[in-house]
């Protein structure tokens, strides 16, 4: 038995996490997080040279044929730095591609996903909460390509994305060139400024289904995507508690460093002993999907949803523990934060996967 | 108990009304500004007492004896009738009742009628950024050299700094002197070289506060309220005139009534929310704690009009409508589910109050300035010292005697 | 406005919790809480020569014609004291015969009960959570007497009482004497040894209807028991507050009273801020029941449930706060923390009452 | 990362299946009483190197070397068959550990085998009423007089007090050393006169621990583990041997798994409490701390086996089954409904593991001893403490320094 991560996974967040810290420093991140678009090919492009953009793509392709595991760690990794950067959304959509597309599909776009060269993105959520390929009403053309019409909303980095890969009826998924007619990308202005939002209206726009897309390989996706949200989620509120302690043994009132006082002590012990935990199970929750096909939905869903609520909560008391500047825009807290309230929503609410969590318990 | 108003008050309650009917809004509204006008309305409602009650008429006030339920009944029957009451603000809530206590008679003539007729505005200049709640440890440094104090520092959260006139502001102007007793309470002139005003933006992106350099600036020796030293006192008497109770209570009601509101509007699984099984509860839960919260005012109020004390209960207010204000704040993401990823709309509250279209916006704003209302009050780490200490006795703690 | 006890009130409330502390103090709770019936007829009748069983009663059948604030003044009080004696049942029973009784029937049976030569308690719970009138089901019979047929749970002192006020279907309340054929009185321990239960079972039982008995008039003793509850809750919270907080300040640690540590500090200050203002809250509750018909049922409704909560939590604090001797027999805590468990469950959960209340705020 | 056992174990665990098919339960069930046979199992299951495995052969153990997997393997195979393991108790589990690494020849020979076969069992003597997790304040004294050791005192929370043969204790034998250094870790034999064991009883009606009162009692000078006023140290190794981990998670497990059981025994408005949104929310979401703290444990084991430190995790197991604990304590509660009125069960979580019928006063019971768990363990408060200090490198608070 081994439950750890390999010295590979463990040097690919490292090198990961260094590239970041170098390329991406705390003032570039704020320039981003205050820039209109909020996005930097260049950063991008670096991260895609690693291997970033096609970690669990075949080989054939041009990936690194890794498991999702390994895009966990990574979605750990910046999370923790809060990173400005489309991996999730890339992740997702080259993932859709992957398992739901035929081979001649695949070997056609993937590519030039996997090198980075494209940039893609799902576009799943619809007004009212809908998340779930059970849920997505987008009507599917009858044949390999046809038209699709309606509204996606929170579609990560839709302004920049070169392809976005629609959820449709009955876990119908559909690949649509950003350029074909009668693509209309709107702006969303969210708070987490380190992952920018659109709204993307098709109106009869050209696309082309994923000749395997269903139900099944939709839930996949949404599986995948719902762990990688968990490992976000951890890398940035263990961030947070980190952050938090370090303020603590610098900050001074009434003569001592504020880190004597037992109270806040005490509310930072419980801010690590919240979170600190939850990094074993969205470990488990990864490795389930690659290697326990039993456990692996619903550990997913219960992932999720507890280090997003973990995220938030933490959010909150670090900004808190922070004072004054963890308030003000200057502060660095309110980034995470903000970035804790998008994984909190993306790809459904606690909420939302905790009901499926007791449905497929059979409670 | 009793909770009507009584016979006595309700005539004097006709009388306002009365008073209303015949000057708000006021006719011809073509003749003069609107500020004029609303001006003109203050003073006849200051003349016949009905504004500005705890003010001696020579500074242009009403002279009325405290009475704090016919200001119940004033508030109630101007609210309704939408008439202007005392213009709101700093130097109105905290800097003209200091003055009234302890300022020179100079002072009160040359700022209390200006600033309650809204001619002088202020600002607030405690905190700092070394300080939070601790202001033993202020370091803005004030000097005397020929007839003038010259400071030199910076403050931090000061709210309206920009648009003052004024600033009353606590300043080091003893060194040698021990912590508190350091420190005085002096006046500056906003309006001059060597100040300078930069706005701290707000993780909402609002900046309601602003930090103040001072570089060099003046001030005349005699602008200092108290003597030298006092400064720590005189602010703890400006701070007493902070109302609690039924005031402060009115803005945890609103703001959960907005909170319904929004549940009866957004939807959650295609129902409206408010018929969710577990926000129904929710919003019943919070509102045991509002409902508290509200009747706890009554209470205090009562034992005011008494003249007895409200008990550790007055302790409480502050981390009471904070801690509503969080409850109130994740209860909201929940009922906003999605479109809890929107940006926060700077104007918060104030844009809640005033019906705003952005709703999502305005509840993101109050999930995140509920944390703002906690840091700004003092930490609720502070808050429950008091409350420990002064409420039930316990021992001050040992970190904090490592400063005494 | 006056918002504020009475001289009288606030005399009331000094003289019964003298009395109790004389003729019960703890060594004599201890007592009747290890006790097998856990009754002492004499503490009670003591408590009724004070005029305490027939507060809420008119004068000409020997009470006090107070109002509902000044019986919970009085449940405060007892709760504070922990005192084992069945006030609450007895006030409801007696407060349902005065309102839904003819003039025949209220002239008969009050004036033994005003005065406390008879012991009458409530029978309302059945099985499965049900407490609110229009769930009851036990079936009236047509006539002014007749016999009822079934089984009514955690009735609170069933073994003493005299007369049991049973709820019927339809809202309809019934007197059973408690020697009438066929009445069966089953122990039911319970945790709470302050207040002890039974099971009654009627079969074919003979009863006297109460002429104007319905839905409104058994609301209204409802009500009444919402708010007597949330006061005895208040008393009993309240006084768990200060036991805590004296703890702290007499017991050593590390050479320091332990009430110099910020953590436990701030758990008590936590502890009071929760219960203190609820104080206001049962008041308003009792004062609104007579005075405020508009506001009456909700506002009790809301207070029994906020005030059952914050007792619960504060127990559990309570007993934390004692450490180890608050895990024992021997803790005084204890009788607290079972008294609050029935608290809680009297007259219905705080999630069924918070239902109660979404539902006549129109949500 | 590999969840598997691997080939290696696999053929291991065919040869504990091989073993236990062979011997348990043994055959001819009449032979010799129930005790007999359990005993001679369990010598037969240490030759084969299945029990004892990290106690020398020559104080009647298995000698294997350490290998948390095989273990892991045994306990999986020995649960299945329900056959019996070391005899739990705090002397196997605490006693022996400390006595071979700490303890002299004799002491080993004299009770080691003694323990782990059953025949000698032993009680903890740590806390006293003065001193909860602050053994620095120990009071309980000891004096040598002519060979013997004299004490006296009291000692609190000692489980198994009345059955146990003999306790190892922890005695201020140095008046004058300061704190820590003046407590010696002495054995006692608890049949004899001057000990006076009271039983306990906790709010659940159940004694699972007792007092003991020494007048007098006498014990060898040699029955001494480690030097005069070592005692601190030897505690603390004897600590070190409380395992966490994969076994401690095994508990929150099993309770989670009763309280799903309970939610769909139970009704709430007449249908299957799992059956309500709010409680399946509640099951589910309390789900996510169970795994988080159950996959930690594969994450220590990992790490132990590693021979790597499993870093600041392996601080938190206490609190965080606690914390887990309390919220089971609260869901439970919900479900119970009206039931939650019921008396505690003595049994509680034992009964709850042995399937008791009085599910009730089981649930009421583990209501209260949530609690109790919190309080035995050391309170949460000091935990939190050594999280913070030693985990995240906080400064001691100053109340704790001024004890220093």
């Amino acid at each position: 038995m081994d439950f750890d991560l390999s010295e590979e996974q463990q040097l690919l967040q490292e090198t990961v996490g260094q590239f970041i810290e170098n390329e991406c420093p705390m003032a570039r991140l704020r320039e981003l997080f205050d820039d209109e678009t909020g996005y930097d090919p260049v950063l991008w492009k670096g991260l895609a040279e690693m291997g970033l953009a096609g970690i669990h793509l075949p080989a054939d392709f041009g990936g690194s044929e890794l498991e999702v595991l390994d895009l966990a760690v990574v979605a750990e990794t910046l999370g923790a730095s809060a990173a400005p950067v489309p991996f999730l959304g890339h992740a997702l959509a080259t993932e859709a591609i992957n398992r739901a597309g035929n081979d001649e599909q695949r070997a056609r776009m993937l590519p030039s996903l996997a090198s980075g060269e494209h940039l893609a993105t799902v576009a799943f959520a619809e007004d009212g909460g809908v998340w779930l390929p059970e849920q997505w009403t987008l009507a599917s053309p009858d044949g390999a390509t046809g038209t699709v019409s309606g509204t996606k909303e929170i579609v990560e980095f839709g302004e920049q994305a070169d392809y976005f890969v629609v959820g449709l009826a009955g876990g119908k998924m559909a690949v649509v060139d950003r350029n074909a007619a009668s693509v209309e990308i709107q702006r969303y202005e969210g708070a987490d400024r380190t992952r920018r939002l659109a709204i993307v209206t098709f109106e009869n726009a050209e696309c082309e289904v994923l000749e395997h897309s269903d139900l099944e390989t939709a839930g996949r996706v949404r599986d995948v995507g719902l762990v990688l949200i968990a490992a976000d989620a951890f890398g940035g509120a263990r961030k947070l508690v980190d952050m938090s302690m370090e303020y603590a043994k610098s900050r001074e009132q009434f003569g001592v460093t504020i880190g004597h006082f037992q109270a806040l002590k005490h509310q930072l012990a419980d801010m690590a002993i919240d979170i600190e935990p939850a990094r074993a199970l969205y470990w488990f929750a990864a490795h389930a999907l690659d290697h326990l096909p039993d456990e692996a939905v619903r550990t997913a869903a219960i992932a999720k949803s507890h280090l997003c609520d973990r995220y938030s909560r933490i959010a909150r008391d670090a900004t808190e523990a922070h004072g004054g500047i963890g308030y003000t825009w200057e502060g660095d807290t309110q980034i995470w934060f903000k970035r804790a309230m998008q994984d909190r929503v993306f790809l459904g609410t606690p909420r939302l996967h905790r009901d499926r969590a007791a449905d497929l318990a059979g409670w | 108990m009793d909770l009507s108003y009584g016979e006595e008050l309700e005539s004097f309650r006709k009388e306002v009304q009365g008073f209303l009917a015949e000057n708000w809004p006021p006719e011809g509204s073509g003749s003069g500004s609107k500020d004029d006008q609303i001006r003109a309305f203050r003073r006849k409602a200051t003349e016949a007492g009905y504004l500005n009650r705890h003010i001696p008429k020579r500074y242009g006030g009403a002279e009325q004896p405290p009475d704090s339920m016919r200001g119940a009944v004033i508030s109630e029957e101007f609210t309704k009738a939408r008439a202007p009451m005392e213009p709101r603000g700093i130097g109105t809530m905290m800097l003209v009742p200091t003055l009234l206590e302890r300022g020179e008679e100079w002072m009160k003539e040359k700022w209390v009628q200006a600033t309650i007729e809204g001619d002088v505005t202020w600002c607030q200049g405690y905190s700092e950024p070394g300080s939070g709640s601790d202001l033993a440890s202020l370091m803005t440094k004030g000097e005397l050299q020929d007839g003038e104090w010259v400071i030199n520092g910076q403050k931090i959260w000061t709210s309206g700094a920009i648009e003052a006139d004024y600033m009353f502001c606590l300043v080091r102007t003893e060194p040698d002197a021990p912590k508190h007793a350091g420190i005085s309470y002096i006046l500056i002139d906003m309006k001059q070289p060597g100040i300078d005003v930069r706005p701290l933006k707000q993780m909402t992106g609002s900046s309601e506060f602003n930090e103040v350099f001072f570089n060099d600036v003046k001030t005349p020796e005699d602008w200092i309220v108290g003597k030298r030293g006092e400064g720590w006192l005189v602010s703890r008497t400006t701070l007493k005139h902070e109302r609690n109770g039924i005031g402060a209570a009115g803005q945890v009601v609103s703001l959960f009534n907005g909170l319904v509101k929004l549940a009866k509007e957004k939807k959650i699984d295609g129902k409206p929310a408010i018929e969710d099984p577990e926000i129904r509860r929710g919003l019943a839960e919070l509102e045991g704690y509002v409902k508290a919260h509200q009747y706890s005012g009554f209470l205090q109020m009562t034992k005011d009009l008494k003249g007895e004390s409200p008990g550790v209960i007055q302790l409480m207010n502050k981390v009471n409508s904070t801690n509503m204000g969080h409850m109130v704040a994740r209860l909201a993401m929940e009922i906003l589910g999605d479109d809890g990823v929107a940006a926060p709309s700077g104007r918060g509250l104030v844009g809640l109050a005033a019906g705003d279209s952005d709703v999502d916006g305005l509840w993101v704003s109050q999930y995140m300035s509920s944390l703002g209302v906690a840091i700004a009050g003092g930490t609720a780490n502070i808050q429950k010292n008091v409350i420990a200490e002064r409420g039930f006795g316990l021992p001050r703690d040992a970190a904090a005697q490592k400063s005494k």
